[in-house]
């Protein structure tokens, strides 16, 4: 049950990331993108951290993926003139298929057996991550709203239409 | 707590100052836009002032999470008074150019927390975060001229490179995690001893992430156009600024991983850096743009530094005695560190200086000419440092150099010692090509002229910084031997 | 072959056709087959609880490709150049198909997706904090959420005062 | 057949090197922005199965970290997009060349 769920959602998933990275649509893209993240949540899900599949729901494909739909809607028409042709380019394929080879080469000895022990109980639930996220990691957890703070200012600075800018 | 918080007291003045001026930006309705930037030059001088006072404090924080040291006072030190001399620049550059940005003082304020904490922490998340708040800042004071195609492209290059180095530097450190079970530094002397295949994939995918960070070849594609590109008061806060936290980071994390880093990937460093210098260098020659020269230069300068990283891994085998080589390698390393920021620093100011508004950088060489008539003091200062970057003795440049070059022969790489002096022989001339110009040629109708007596000042101060600490480099060496020796003995 | 009740997912899937007494019988024989299949991975599956939500997304999949399949095989298909423009109220096409949207609706949904973040990391504060007040902590609690919220407050005056919510 | 943490780390890898791909191909900008954000997910999938490999929750904690940072990176990412397409109409990384000698 495990191993069908894992490779459907994993087969699922890999093959949203590929359709997305060679569609010649940004829209496509985009579509093919929120799919992948979907089930890149049912893998969260089977790596018993129902916490990160749900946010993972929420933050990617809800809310970041939105937001790229909303820009490539408004920035452009489906797809690129120049890369109706080919898309990308060829160059770069060689090196990430070189290390595609040596990944499947190392994968060849490796041992694909279970993990070898059982998820401590109450692992993967929110109360678990809240212990940590607000005792041991507190410093992060206000450094990230110092990030988001960075990211908002960003937004003001760059997206807003101050006086005198058309359009 | 209260102990931990009087110990970060730095960062809190830094992340509060930031709020302050977000608050007082928008409140406070004035034509003349000079109260941000006093603003922000009192919050740093607040946090320098408050690294005095918490000294006493050092020691690890929140669980292990952060370390504060001599170390980091010594870097934080370095990171405040690039900002300071940062936001000198934009001040003045601001108040005569007609288009007017605020949002550049709360960017800078907390991209220098996000390099203080770089250099404080100890565990990999807090670092991972420090490297976001201090990269998407600098992204966005990159782009912060959003009229310029070149600023905003620039900001787009930097952010998608940025981004793709962090996803790398992250899978190192998720890897690491897998294979030490925390996130804390202190976790991974205990595998880096006895680390396989994982463990090195890991360290090289840091050292990657890290490589893009401080430009090291082959992963310095981005450099020449996002430092064309930026506004330069921008460029010289992150060639020297940036690159700085990032090696703060990678010496932290590295020093701790030794073990497994010299076994597998010292060589390929030691390649690295001399790859870095020479293509640095090389390039760096056939440049008329001031501003792509001296990224060009940057690029070289990463491979000295990576130079010292070397040294740094090599001798650590056995004893103490080799030990005090270390030593005195990490101390080289941090001391050149402080001289690249002074130099590069004083070089992009008089280019900031030059500049007429924002947006048109005096970036062309050629209209270089005559500046030694028309602003002697400027012309002056800017052929100290750039005898300071090519090496020439007694400038502070040739101090920071003969330290790493030290160190390296030392550590017995004799052939690596001397093939950075053939570099440096190299960089001489097109660093002296300037002084040339400057010198050698009228002044012409095209030439540059600056005006804000501010910069000029602050400029002047860094050239005369820069002689002094060329003649007597030893006390800030011996600081900065001592703060790499609080760092502790390695894994 | 005993069916194990203990088994909530599995007996959430038969529940839905059959009982338990039914499913001995041997006229079900093929459902045990089902049974089994599910079982055999059982022990490492950490996840069980999602098994009903994915049977749940599965059926509605399954239904939906089936429906479309169906009107698509039965539905007669005669193609007309009117047939294939854009709908678009009755109104002749103009244009191209690129929406463009107002710069304005973009800044929102930036803000947006920033202070939906905000959210994410109040949650599992509101799950601690029962068990924070228990232990004494209540001044902690509140002073880290208060900071942490406290920073994102002043990126909303600051959003606010700069004009980026005015919408003109 | 059992499922265990090489299985994910192998998924992990195909799809960081997926994300890579397309980063440094694709000429399309948005696309490029795409990739960053399957790299970053192929990220939290490794820590999220070292985390069920070790039983320890930190890896968790880090991948939340990582969702709050991929957002705040696409948003300024595209944001300085906008900035670019009201400059010069368009998005194509082949004429984002003003930077060119």
């Amino acid at each position: 049950m495990e191993a069908v769920l894992f490779y459907l959602f994993g087969a699922l998933l890999l093959g949203g990331a590929i359709a997305a990275m060679t569609s010649r649509s940004a829209v496509a893209a985009v579509v093919w993108l929120i799919f992948a993240f979907v089930n890149a949540a049912g893998i969260y899900a089977l790596l018993a951290a129902p916490v990160l599949a749900i946010l993972q729901i929420l933050i990617y494909a809800g809310a970041i993926m939105v937001l790229f739909l909303f820009v490539v809607m408004m920035l452009q028409g489906p797809t690129l003139k120049s890369e109706l042709k080919s898309i990308g380019d060829r160059k770069w394929w060689l090196p990430v298929g070189a290390v595609l080879v040596a990944l499947l080469n190392w994968m060849h000895g490796v041992s694909l057996e279970g993990f070898t022990n059982d998820a401590p109980a109450g692992f993967g639930e929110i109360k678990g991550v809240a212990e940590l996220l607000l005792n041991k990691y507190m410093i992060t957890f206000e450094m990230i709203s110092l990030v988001l703070l960075v990211a908002i200012i960003g937004a003001v600075a760059l997206a807003s239409n101050k006086k005198g800018m058309p359009w | 707590m209260t102990a931990n918080l009087m110990a970060i007291l730095p960062y809190l003045v830094l992340a509060g100052g930031a709020l302050l001026v977000m608050l007082v930006d928008s409140f406070v309705k004035s034509m003349r836009k000079d109260h941000l930037s006093n603003l922000s030059l009192l919050v740093l001088l607040g946090s320098l002032v408050a690294q005095q006072f918490t000294q006493q404090y050092s020691s690890d924080l929140f669980a292990g999470l952060l370390a504060t040291s001599k170390f980091t006072f010594y870097m934080n030190t370095l990171f405040v008074a690039i900002a300071l001399l940062t936001v000198n620049y934009a001040s003045s550059l601001y108040s005569r150019s007609s288009s007017f940005s605020s949002e550049f003082y709360p960017l800078i304020l907390l991209a220098t927390l996000g390099m203080c904490l770089m250099a404080a922490a100890t565990d990999m998340l807090v670092l991972f975060i420090a490297i976001e708040m201090m990269s998407m800042a600098v992204y966005l004071m990159v782009a912060g001229n959003r009229k310029s195609i070149k600023s905003v492209e620039a900001g787009f290059k930097y952010l998608i490179l940025g981004a793709f180095a962090s996803a790398i530097l992250l899978m190192g450190m998720a890897l690491l995690y897998g294979q030490t079970g925390s996130t804390l530094y202190s976790s991974f002397a205990a595998v880096s001893s006895s680390g396989g295949l994982m463990t090195s994939l890991a360290v090289g995918l840091l050292l990657i992430g890290f490589g893009f960070k401080i430009a090291m070849v082959p992963f310095h594609m981005w450099t020449p156009d996002v430092y064309d590109g930026a506004p330069s008061h921008i460029t010289g806060f992150m060639a020297t600024g940036v690159k700085a936290a990032a090696m703060a980071a990678m010496i932290r994390i590295v020093w701790v991983l030794i073990p497994q880093v010299s076994v597998v990937w010292a060589p390929l460093i030691g390649v690295l850096a001399v790859l870095t210098m020479t293509i640095g260098n090389l390039v760096a020659l056939a440049q008329s743009n001031i501003k792509r020269m001296l990224a060009w230069s940057s690029i070289a300068h990463a491979g000295y530094l990576l130079l010292g990283l070397m040294t740094l891994l090599k001798p650590t085998s056995d004893s103490a005695v080799l030990s005090v080589v270390a030593d005195n390698a990490g101390g080289a390393l941090l001391f050149y560190l402080l001289a690249y920021a002074v130099m590069n620093l004083g070089a992009f100011g008089i280019i900031s200086y030059l500049a007429k508004n924002r947006g048109e950088e005096a970036d062309n060489i050629e209209r270089y000419a005559g500046l030694s008539r028309t602003r002697p003091l400027v012309a002056a200062s800017l052929a100290i440092f750039m005898f300071s970057l090519a090496g020439i003795p007694p400038t502070i440049g040739f101090a920071g150099k003969f330290y790493i070059f030290e160190g390296v022969v030392k550590a017995g790489m004799i052939p690596l010692a001397i093939w950075g002096v053939v570099n440096s022989l190299l960089s001489a001339y097109y660093y002296l090509r300037i002084i040339i110009v400057m010198y050698m040629k009228d002044p012409e109708e095209s030439s540059y002229k600056g005006s804000s007596w501010e910069t000029a000042f602050a400029t002047s101060v860094l050239a005369i910084i820069s002689v002094l600490l060329g003649v007597i480099p030893a006390p800030i060496r011996d600081v900065a031997v001592a703060a790499f020796k609080s760092l502790g003995q390695s894994g | 072959m005993v069916v194990d009740r203990r088994d909530f997912s599995v007996n959430f899937l038969i529940a839905l056709l059959i009982t338990n007494k039914e499913l001995a019988s041997r006229k079900y024989a093929r459902l045990r087959v089902i049974y089994i299949w599910f079982d055999a991975g059982e022990a490492a599956f950490m996840a069980e609880q999602f098994v009903p939500l994915l049977l749940v997304i599965s059926l509605a999949l399954i239904f939906a490709l089936l429906f479309l399949g169906l009107s698509y095989w039965l539905g007669p298909k005669k193609a007309s150049k009117l047939k294939k423009t854009v709908y678009e109220c009755g109104i002749p096409v103009r244009g191209g198909i690129e929406i463009r949207f107002f710069i304005r609706f973009f800044l929102v949904a930036l803000l947006f997706l920033l202070f939906d973040l905000e959210a994410v990391f109040i949650y599992p504060w509101a799950v601690m904090y029962q068990s924070m007040l228990d232990g004494g902590r209540m001044i902690f609690a509140l002073s880290e959420m208060g900071v942490f919220v406290g920073i994102l407050v002043v990126g909303l005056v600051y959003v606010w005062k700069k004009g980026a919510l005015e919408w003109q | 057949m059992v499922i265990g943490l090489n299985h994910y780390l192998i998924l992990a890898a195909a799809l960081f090197l997926t994300g890579a791909a397309g980063v440094l191909a694709r000429r399309n900008t948005l696309i490029m922005l795409m990739g960053v954000e399957i790299m970053l997910c192929s990220v939290n999938i490794v820590f999220a199965a070292y985390s069920r490999a070790l039983g320890d929750m930190s890896g968790h904690v880090f991948v939340i970290m990582n969702f709050a940072i991929a957002a705040a990176e696409a948003a300024i990412g595209l944001a300085i997009l906008v900035a670019i397409y009201r400059i010069k109409r368009s998005v194509n990384a082949d004429e984002l060349n003003s930077l060119k000698e």
